[in-house]
Formats: structure tokens, C-alpha cells, sequence
């Protein structure tokens, strides 16, 4: 990858990775500290595919995720702060703390969450390409999911009608190997997961979801192709969560020398030598990014400290569009 | 006697199920190398083998329908859907699967087959994961539904459900796996037509099921100290309903109160007030009155989490009402 | 601190005895709480407090009679201190000028009796009338154990005259009230205030006959769609008629007090009822106006049962803003009847009867009655009495909108 | 339920309404054919309560146009019995 990139860029790209694993790193150590409940998540290795992903769309791109999406979130610009006032359950959250850790939504930045359902993002997001086709809208739909999804019936009806009828879905399946603690050879009889894409008549390609430039190249490819009017595409990421599937996981079911082996391939690291073999990342980067980053996970564990519970009186706001509003349109 | 957790009640039950009848297996998701989510079926795999510890893709409906068919086809199988929430997905094949089989072939398949899901609020996991749907099920015809609410029950439920020649789904609140309780060693199947009286009294009839029976027995006690004497009604059965046993209760005290996690409207707890109202109102001396949940998806913060469920002090306080001390 | 009189319940009453105390000191009572039953010479009352608070002390014991006006108790508001003294009885003040001192709020929506089924049931089995018995549960509502506990209280009611000289009773029985012969009481009352209605009010009498064919119609269909306990009689027709005439001529719905007219609000009508042995009370039947005939069918049945078994409220014999005396179906064809004072208009209907009638140019045979008005010359005249008359008259001939 | 349907039965069973639905009401001795709204001083409503009374316990439907038919005792009779 030498060469591939820019001082300036490359710098960027490390940040945000660091940001996000930095800020994930501080999620568990919250977690444990009981400051964030229920399920948490953790992109922690994953931080490439979000970040790369991103950088390929445009603001009027829509984008859907899963339960493991902080770093989609912050990686579409969702400010720290509130993604983690989220999991605080505050008001200051980006869904006024109704979501939590799994359901971060914030349609100013048409990122539209947060589905804790395997698979359930995708027919949404078939829906909302399907809208922008009615509505002559040159705009794509990315749907990030993982491998566990692609067994779901909700994956296979979603590429169909995507093929069918010729809609602007960018699917990106975060191919992490593991559907909770059951692996991918264990859960699917092909494993060659762009070969059921395929099938469907749906253009399918494989990256290396552990080098940010790869896959921020790739997906930049398929967006344009999807833009081109050219139909869906299906992307898979190849990629590995060092942390368990979640904090209740106690991970019994991957050995130590399967997780040290990807550890290897860390995007970070792998970014940072190309960098420096590049001869633009000096030592004082680092250290001035990782104090940077620290701050500003710092700053948003004050936003979510600092922020308001909602008041029990709201219990049954938003469980029905306000009248008023809805009339006025 | 033996003391021991829900969890360790409910596996208590697999292995034996799993030593006794060959025709016996279980599937789901990561039921089998990684012991279940809620670590039900921890060393089973390693115990009876992963053909009978089987484990499944994120397939639902898929791994639903199987056990469907496995039932009709000579074997016991017994399915864990993760939670009610994701039984969703397979509910087609519950619904106009197993639950018509038998019916619409007019007698000729049957679907003995066994559906464990956990189900219920109060872990902070958000409105994907928490919420309770048993009274969907409860709704369908050729289904019977419980839901074991002791570690006694968790423990002897299993067994009657597999001895049921219909599909039975068995509901587990997942606030009560870590629950330890005592456990008669020798005891038969629990009585699937049977409600059971946890406490008796004559004051009112605290009537609820599952999850919300630990909350029910608090409050049992609590107006015990007030001088109200609560007869506390655990169900059991979801489908069909011990209206025997909930009747005679209503009959003695005259007042009910049912508590369900479910919504109000159109809930369980909607039904037993209809029974109670069609066949004992010339018994009762007060209105019935039902601790539901809010009507809202669970929210994820814990103290808009917590206002949205039964409460304890809820359950006191319209127990109270009803029997009129309440000032 | 707020005294609780000897209330004044109607323009006939002096004085009354205290026969039983439904409250103790310490006990808290709402406005609108029972907390003693009075005898007057017509009937025992049970009489509501108006004020909040605690019971401080009673002053007046079981079985004794005072004067109107007379403190019976102290109530003490919440966060006085207690033990204020209390005037004694033979201070009590005269009574003041009769008539409503308070107007109850308007009613909420009529309802049944608020009793349990299981409390209906046990009550039909033990033969208590649960609509007699003041409810302890939720809102009051009447629950088995009230009607166990009236029943029993009965049952010791009906041992106790039987003389068991060897075993005494444990607890010294709640003193008896005087002996009295109510009839002769309930005729001596009636006749004073008759007698000072006579002396004081210049009546004038008006009188129209009116063709009740279309009210008599009207009621048959509606009965004959209605189970038989929902069935209505006709004189709620013309207690609903009255009531909105009164509504439209309020010189006729008020009172004359201390040389003044005084209009009132609402109207409660004053409903005679002829006691059995004997005798009228005319207890209100409050917002007459505003009830569906329904509702109005079961206040009226609700207040001649009670007045008839001697259980009303003191607000019900003091409220009535005009009274209505009807003679049914087996009376005399028309009744010009005496003022209750304050009040200054009273309206009669005599018997409903078939008789020949003009109806579109033939004779033909008409269900019949004479409604009058007797008035009080002070608070309005001839003129707005046939007015009332008429739109009575209009209210009858359209039933529908009763 | 059972229901009284010997003529001494039903006349019983009136004259036990009547002593519930008249309070006072002096029901023995009482001649079968005099009118009840005289001898016992009903009005319409005890008229309506009776009938209602007579309805549930006796099962009769009594339509309105029939009240007239109860006014006697030996009447009264005659008509369950008749139902």
C-alpha cells in the first residue's frame, strides 16, 4: 500500500481509527464500571471497514448498521459525545437515550441505526432504495451486516428484490467469521458468502477488511457502480472482532493463537507501518494523536456524565407520532 | 431436597431427557460448543455430542420449521429460540405449522415438539430484546404454552412438555436463570393443566406467572405485614388456562389482581379478567384490576426501564385497593 | 374548629334526637360523610357533615333531643389541636331562617349504587337491601363484608327487645330512642308547617288539563323495549317535564326568605311521597333537570324506598327548590296543593284517566291530567304561572325530547 | 332453578313478594279479589316493583300492558300459572 496515500489523509484515517478504538476501550471499561448496561458490542478490530466504508459515501448516502455499530456511527460523523450519552441512557444521546448501546439512530446524518435483530436491516434497507428509485434520488443505501445474517431467510429475500428490481443497495457484510460463538464453517455449508450474493444476480467482491485504504478503495468502486444505476452490489469485509461478541460473552469458543494471529493484521498497526515506511508518520504523530483521541473520548464520557435522565413522566413519549405534527405536514 | 439454580434446573432436566429417550435432541443458536446464551446447555455438547447438542446458523425459521418436521417424523426434538423476540421470525412456522398440523391433516401428523424461549425485561437490553409476547402464542390453538416460574418447575417442566404428544412452548424469564431454589429430587412431571397456589390467603388472589412471581410474592408479604392475607396464583399453564384453580381462588377471596410483563392491551392478563368477569362476577367484591407494562417498547434507560414493568410496590398497592385499606 | 349542629331539616322541623352516632372522637371524616342519625317527627335522617377534618368531641349523646341548631359535635380541621372547648347544648342558638344553607355540588353522572356483585348476591341471600347500607370499600362502595355486617347488626336489632335477664349483655346497649307515635308526630309536623304555609304565603292557583296521549305512547314503546326493571312510569315524565319548565320560569323555582325572592341555580325537585300509616316527606331529587329519564326513574324509586323505610339524607329534605305532589293513577283528577315554605311554588298532577277529549274536531277518548300550579303571589304572578304551564304542556306533548 | 308452579305454591310466593316489595304490607287475611293498590296502598312504582319482582323469581315476562292483571290476588295467581 505504499504510496497509496497522503500525509494529511493518512493521518486522518489513523485518527479515526484510534478514536473509535479508543472510545470502544472505554466502553467496556464503563461497562464493567456499571455506567452502561445491557448488550455492548465492540468494533475493537473491525475499526477499518467503518472507516474506510464512510469515507466512499456522500452526506445524502444513506447508511444502516447493526448492534455493533458505534463505529459506524462515529466513523458517519455521530459526535462521540452522544453516541456514549446513548449508552448513559441520557437525553443528550443521539436517541434521547431510548436505544442504548445497540440502537444508535441520527437521521441529520441519514444514519438509520441500530437494528438489534439479526438480518432486520436489510429488507429496510431494500425500502429505502426502493423510495429513492420512486423518488428519481441519485443517492445509495450502504447496509452493513455480518456473516451471522447472511443465514437468515431476511438476507436471501433481501438480494432478490434488490436484483430484481435494480435497486441502489451497497451491501457490506463485515465477514468476522463468528455469528455470536458459532463459526462461520459451523453455520454455513458455503462459506464463500459473495458466491450467494452472486446468485442472485447481485455483482459480489471480497476485501480485506483490515486495511482501511483497500477497503476504502473498494467500496468507492461499488458505490460508483451503484450510483451508475447499476443495481445493488454485495462487498464482504473480511475481519475479526478481538472481543468477544459481547460483554456477556465469556468467549470460550476461539483460541488464544486465533485471535494473537489476526491481532498481526491490526488495521492500525498495519496503516501506521505503511505510514512510516512511507516516511510521513513520525513518532510525535502518535503520541499527539493518541492524546488527542484520548480527550476526545474524555469529552464525551463528560457529555454523557454531564447529560439528563429523562424525566418518568415521558415514559410513552415517542410511541406514537405527535398529532400536531403529523397534521401539519 | 436439592438447592440449586434455574439454569442448573433446566439443564437438570435436558440430561435427563437426553439419558432417557433416544429420540431426544436439541438445537438452536450457540446451544451446543458455546453452552447456550444463557448457558443452559453449558457441557452438554461435550456430554451427549454435537448430534444431539446441535448447534444452528442465525436461521430461525429455518431451524423452527425443522423441529416441526423432526416432531412429526418419530423424533422428540426440543428448540431454543434465543428470545421471544427473535421467535418472531419463526412464528409462521409455529403458527401455521405446528400449532395446525394435526388439525388440518385431520389427525393424521402430530408435532411433539418442544420450544424453549426466554423471554422478558429488567437486563437494560433495549426494545429488540425485552419484550413478552407469551400471549401471542397463548392466542393460537394446538399449542400449549407454560412457563416455569420456580427452579422446582424448571426443573420438572421439561419433562411434561415431552411427554405432551402437541407442540409445547416453554417460556423462561430471563431474570430468573440465576435464581437458586429447592428441587424435590424424586418428583414427577409438573402438572401442565395445574396452577399452583404459592401461598395461600384470603384476602385477595394475586394471580401471574413467570418472571413476575418473584415480584408477587414480595408484595405478597409486604401487605402480609399490613394485615392482608394474598393468595398468590402462579398459572403455570399460559394455554390452555387452569380456570379451575384461578375461579376457585377468585370464588374464596372475592378480589384479583393479575400481574403480566405484557402490555395491557390485549394481554394474558386481559383474558383471565374476561374469565373471571364472564364466570365468577357474583363473586367478586371489588373491581379487577391488572399490573401490566407500560404501554411503550421497553426503553433502555434503567429507570425508564423500571417504570415501564410491574412493580412490586404496584402490585401491593392495587392488592390494597382492591381490598379497600388503602386509606 | 367547626361545630356540627342539629341541622334543619325542613321548614317543619324544631327540633330532633340524635339516635345514633356514626363517628367517634379521632375518627376523620370527608364533606359528605355520614356521621349521625337524627329522628325527626317525620323520619330518621342520616345527617352529612360539611366540613373536613377530625372528630374532636361529641357533645350530644345517643337518645337525646335538642333544639335545630343545637352543636352536636366538634370537628376539628386538620393540624388544629384538639380538645378546643365546645359550646354545650343549652347555648345552642335558635334556629335561623330555614332553607338551604349549602348547595351540594352538582351530582357526578348517576350511577347505580356503587355495591360488589358478591356484596349484590349475599345481600339478595340475607335479604339486606345493599342500597341502604354505607359502602366501606373503594369509593365507598359497598362489599361483602358491609352487607355481612348489616345483616348481623339486624339480626342483634331483632334478639335485643327479648328480655334474657340471666345472661346481661356484655357491652350496654346503644340507648333506644324515645317512643314516640310517629303518626302523630309526623301529623302534628305537617300540620304546623301547612298551617304557617297558609298563614304566611299568598297562594294563587292556576290549572290546565293536559292530553297525555303522546307521553303514554311513548313510554309504552320505550317499555316494551326494556326489561322490566329499566321500565319507566309516567310520573317521571312529568317530574322531568316540571323540572325544565322550571328551569325556563325561575320566579317559580327558589325561595322566599326574609322578605327577598331568591332564585335558585339548580333545581332540586321536592318530591312528595306519601308514607305508609300516614304522613308526606318530600325528599329532593337533585339536578332533576339534567337526568336522563333513566337515571330519574332510579332516583326517584331510590328516594321513595328510603324515605318510605325512613333512611334519607338531611341534604334530601332540605334542599328542594319547588315541589311536586302527583296522585297517580289511583287519586283524585286534580290537587291544589300547600307551599312548602320557603319554597314558593308547589305543582300538582292529579290522576291520569281516560276521558273525552277534542282532538281534531272529534271527541275522542284522551289519557288525561290536570297539572296545577299553587304559587306564592310574592315571587311571581299569574301571568308567568301560565307561562310555566304552557311550556309544561309543550314538554308533554313532546316526550321525546324529555 | 325451580320454580313454584302449584297453585298454593305461587300464591305463597306472591304473597312473599308483596310483604318485600311493600314493606308493611298487611298480606294475610287479604281478600283474593280486592284490588291490591287499594288494600295495600301501592303506588305505581310498588306496582312496577312488584311486577319486576314477579318477573324475575316467578319467571313470567310481564309485558306493561298486563300490570292490571296482577291487581288481585286471586288474579295475580291465574296469570303466572297461566305463563
Amino acid at each position: 500500500m505504499s504510496g497509496a496515500v497522503s500525509r494529511e489523509r493518512g493521518l486522518e484515517l489513523l485518527r479515526e481509527m484510534m478514536l473509535i478504538r479508543r472510545f470502544e476501550e472505554r466502553c467496556a471499561e464503563l461497562y464493567s464500571a456499571g455506567f452502561i448496561r445491557g448488550f455492548l458490542h465492540l468494533y475493537v478490530g473491525e475499526e477499518a471497514i467503518a472507516t474506510g466504508a464512510m469515507r466512499a459515501l456522500s452526506p445524502e448516502d444513506n447508511v444502516i448498521s447493526t448492534y455493533r455499530e458505534h463505529g459506524h456511527a462515529i466513523a458517519r460523523g455521530v459526535p462521540p459525545g452522544e453516541v456514549m450519552a446513548e449508552m448513559y441512557g441520557k437525553v443528550e444521546g443521539s436517541s434521547g437515550g431510548r436505544g442504548g448501546s445497540m440502537h444508535i439512530f441520527d437521521a441529520s446524518r441519514r444514519f438509520y441505526g441500530g437494528h438489534a435483530i439479526v438480518a432486520g436491516g436489510l429488507p429496510v434497507a431494500v425500502g429505502m432504495a426502493l423510495a429513492d428509485a420512486l423518488q428519481n434520488e441519485n443517492r445509495v443505501t450502504a447496509c452493513f451486516f455480518g456473516d451471522g445474517a447472511v443465514a437468515e431467510g431476511a438476507f436471501h429475500e433481501s438480494m432478490n428484490l434488490a436484483a430484481l428490481w435494480n435497486l441502489p443497495v451497497l451491501f457490506l457484510c463485515e465477514n468476522n467469521f463468528y455469528a455470536m460463538g458459532t463459526h462461520l464453517s459451523r453455520a454455513q455449508a458455503e462459506t464463500n458468502l459473495a458466491r450467494k450474493a452472486a446468485s442472485y444476480r447481485v455483482p459480489a467482491d471480497k476485501v480485506d477488511g483490515m486495511d482501511v485504504l483497500a477497503v476504502e478503495a473498494a467500496v468507492r468502486r461499488e458505490v460508483q457502480a451503484v450510483r451508475d444505476g447499476g443495481g445493488p452490489r454485495f462487498l464482504e469485509c473480511e475481519t475479526y472482532r478481538y472481543r468477544a461478541h459481547s460483554m456477556y460473552d465469556p468467549d470460550r469458543y476461539r483460541s488464544k493463537q486465533e485471535i494473537e494471529g489476526w491481532r498481526r493484521r491490526d488495521p492500525i498497526a498495519t496503516l501506521k507501518g505503511a505510514l512510516r515506511a512511507d516516511h510521513i508518520l513520525y513518532e510525535e504523530d502518535v503520541s499527539a494523536l493518541e492524546a488527542s483521541v484520548e480527550d476526545e473520548v474524555e469529552g464525551a464520557v463528560r457529555v454523557a456524565e454531564e447529560g439528563s435522565l429523562e424525566p418518568v413522566e415521558d415514559l410513552l413519549k415517542n410511541v406514537y407520532t405527535p398529532r400536531e405534527i403529523r397534521w401539519r405536514r | 431436597m436439592a438447592t440449586m439454580t434455574y439454569r442448573e434446573a433446566i439443564r437438570e432436566a435436558h440430561r435427563e431427557a437426553l439419558s432417557s429417550d433416544p429420540r431426544v435432541f436439541l438445537m438452536g443458536e450457540d446451544v451446543g460448543r458455546y453452552g447456550g446464551v444463557f448457558a443452559v446447555s453449558l457441557g452438554m455438547a461435550e456430554e451427549f455430542g454435537e448430534e444431539r447438542i446441535r448447534d444452528t446458523p442465525l436461521s430461525e425459521v429455518g431451524f423452527v420449521g425443522a423441529g416441526v418436521g423432526a416432531a412429526s417424523a418419530g423424533m422428540r426434538p426440543i428448540v431454543e429460540v434465543m428470545t421471544v423476540n427473535f421467535s418472531l421470525l419463526a412464528m409462521d412456522q409455529i403458527v401455521n405449522g405446528a400449532a395446525t398440523l394435526r388439525h388440518m391433516s385431520g389427525g393424521q401428523l402430530s408435532v411433539p415438539l418442544v420450544i424453549r424461549m426466554a423471554t422478558g425485561a429488567g437486563k437494560q437490553v433495549a426494545a429488540q430484546h425485552s419484550h413478552s409476547f407469551e400471549n401471542w402464542y397463548a392466542h393460537v390453538p394446538g399449542l400449549r404454552v407454560a412457563a416455569p416460574a420456580t427452579v422446582h418447575d424448571a426443573r420438572f417442566m421439561l419433562k411434561a412438555a415431552l411427554a405432551d404428544p402437541d407442540p409445547v412452548i416453554l417460556f423462561e424469564h430471563v431474570l430468573l436463570y440465576n435464581m437458586s431454589g429447592e428441587v424435590e429430587e424424586l418428583a414427577g412431571p409438573v402438572d401442565l393443566r395445574r396452577a399452583a397456589i404459592r401461598r395461600a390467603g384470603d384476602d385477595v388472589s394475586l394471580i401471574t406467572y413467570g418472571g413476575s412471581l418473584p415480584k408477587v410474592l414480595e408484595a405478597a408479604e409486604h401487605l402480609a405485614s399490613g394485615g392482608i392475607d394474598a393468595e398468590v396464583v402462579d398459572l403455570r399453564a399460559l394455554r390452555p388456562l387452569d380456570l379451575e384453580t384461578i375461579l376457585s381462588s377468585v370464588r374464596k377471596t372475592h378480589r384479583a389482581v393479575v400481574v403480566d410483563e405484557g402490555w395491557h392491551t390485549g394481554s394474558l392478563a386481559g383474558e383471565i379478567s374476561a374469565r373471571i368477569a364472564e364466570d365468577a362476577l357474583y363473586d367478586l367484591d371489588a373491581p379487577v384490576e391488572r399490573i401490566c407494562s407500560a404501554e411503550a417498547p421497553v426503553p433502555y434507560p434503567h429507570h425508564l426501564e423500571q417504570a415501564a414493568l410491574p412493580k412490586v410496590d404496584e402490585i401491593a398497592a392495587a392488592a390494597k385497593r382492591r381490598v379497600g385499606s388503602d386509606g | 374548629m367547626a361545630e356540627f349542629k342539629m341541622p334543619s331539616l325542613g321548614a317543619d322541623m324544631e327540633a330532633g334526637t340524635l339516635l345514633e352516632w356514626k363517628v367517634a372522637p379521632g375518627d376523620i371524616v370527608k364533606r359528605g360523610d355520614i356521621i349521625a342519625v337524627v329522628d325527626t317527627e317525620k323520619a330518621a335522617i342520616e345527617v352529612e357533615s360539611f366540613h373536613a377534618g377530625v372528630v374532636d368531641s361529641l357533645v350530644v349523646e345517643q337518645g337525646t333531643k335538642v333544639p335545630v341548631g343545637t352543636t352536636l359535635a366538634v370537628i376539628r380541621g386538620e393540624g388544629e389541636p384538639a380538645g378546643a372547648p365546645a359550646s354545650p347544648p343549652q347555648a345552642a342558638a335558635p334556629p335561623s331562617a330555614n332553607g338551604p344553607t349549602s348547595t351540594p355540588a352538582p351530582p357526578a353522572p348517576l350511577r347505580r349504587p356503587r355495591i360488589s356483585p358478591a356484596a349484590r348476591r349475599r345481600a339478595r341471600e340475607l335479604g339486606v337491601d345493599a342500597a341502604q347500607i354505607t359502602g366501606s370499600g373503594e369509593r365507598n362502595a359497598v362489599t361483602l363484608a358491609d352487607v355481612e355486617r348489616a345483616a348481623s347488626a339486624r339480626a342483634a336489632d331483632a334478639t335485643k327487645p327479648s328480655p334474657a335477664p340471666e345472661h346481661p349483655p356484655p357491652e350496654a346497649p346503644p340507648p333506644e330512642p324515645p317512643p314516640v307515635d310517629r303518626k302523630a308526630e309526623v301529623m302534628r309536623a305537617m300540620g304546623a308547617a301547612m298551617a304557617k304555609s297558609k298563614r304566611e304565603i299568598p297562594h294563587y292557583y292556576l290549572s290546565n288539563t293536559i292530553d297525555l296521549e303522546p307521553a303514554i305512547a311513548f313510554l309504552a314503546a320505550e317499555n316494551a323495549a326494556r326489561p322490566i326493571e329499566r321500565r319507566i312510569v309516567p310520573g317521571v315524565l312529568l317530574l322531568k317535564a316540571t323540572a325544565l319548565a322550571l328551569r325556563a320560569i325561575p320566579e317559580l323555582n327558589g325561595f322566599f326568605e326574609g322578605g327577598t325572592v331568591r332564585h335558585a341555580e339548580a333545581v332540586h325537585l321536592g318530591t312528595a311521597v306519601s308514607l305508609r300509616g300516614g304522613g308526606i316527606v318530600a325528599p329532593a331529587i337533585h339536578h332533576a333537570g339534567e337526568l336522563p329519564l333513566e337515571d330519574l326513574m332510579w332516583r326517584l324509586n331510590d328516594v321513595v324506598r328510603r324515605a318510605r323505610t325512613r333512611r334519607l339524607k338531611s341534604s334530601e329534605l332540605s334542599d328542594s327548590t319547588a315541589t311536586v305532589t302527583s296522585l297517580g293513577d289511583r287519586g283524585s283528577e286534580a290537587v291544589y296543593g300547600v307551599i312548602y315554605p320557603p319554597q314558593v311554588a308547589l305543582i300538582g298532577f292529579g290522576r291520569i284517566s281516560e276521558r273525552p277529549w277534542v282532538y281534531a274536531g272529534q271527541v275522542v277518548s284522551r289519557p288525561l291530567v290536570v297539572a296545577s300550579l299553587s304559587a306564592d303571589h310574592r315571587a311571581s304572578d299569574g301571568h308567568r304561572g301560565a307561562a310555566f304551564l304552557r311550556i309544561l304542556e309543550d314538554k308533554l306533548k313532546e316526550p321525546e325530547s324529555l | 332453578m325451580t320454580v313454584a308452579r302449584t297453585p298454593d305454591e305461587v300464591r305463597a310466593k306472591i304473597a312473599d313478594i308483596l310483604r318485600r316489595t311493600v314493606p308493611g304490607a298487611q298480606v294475610e287475611g287479604l281478600d283474593p279479589k280486592a284490588d291490591l293498590r287499594d288494600e295495600l296502598d301501592m303506588d305505581s312504582l310498588d306496582v312496577l316493583n312488584f311486577a319486576t319482582a314477579l318477573s324475575h323469581e316467578l319467571e313470567v315476562s310481564v309485558p306493561e300492558s298486563d300490570y292490571s292483571e296482577l291487581m288481585t290476588l286471586e288474579r295475580c295467581t291465574a296469570y303466572v300459572l297461566s305463563k
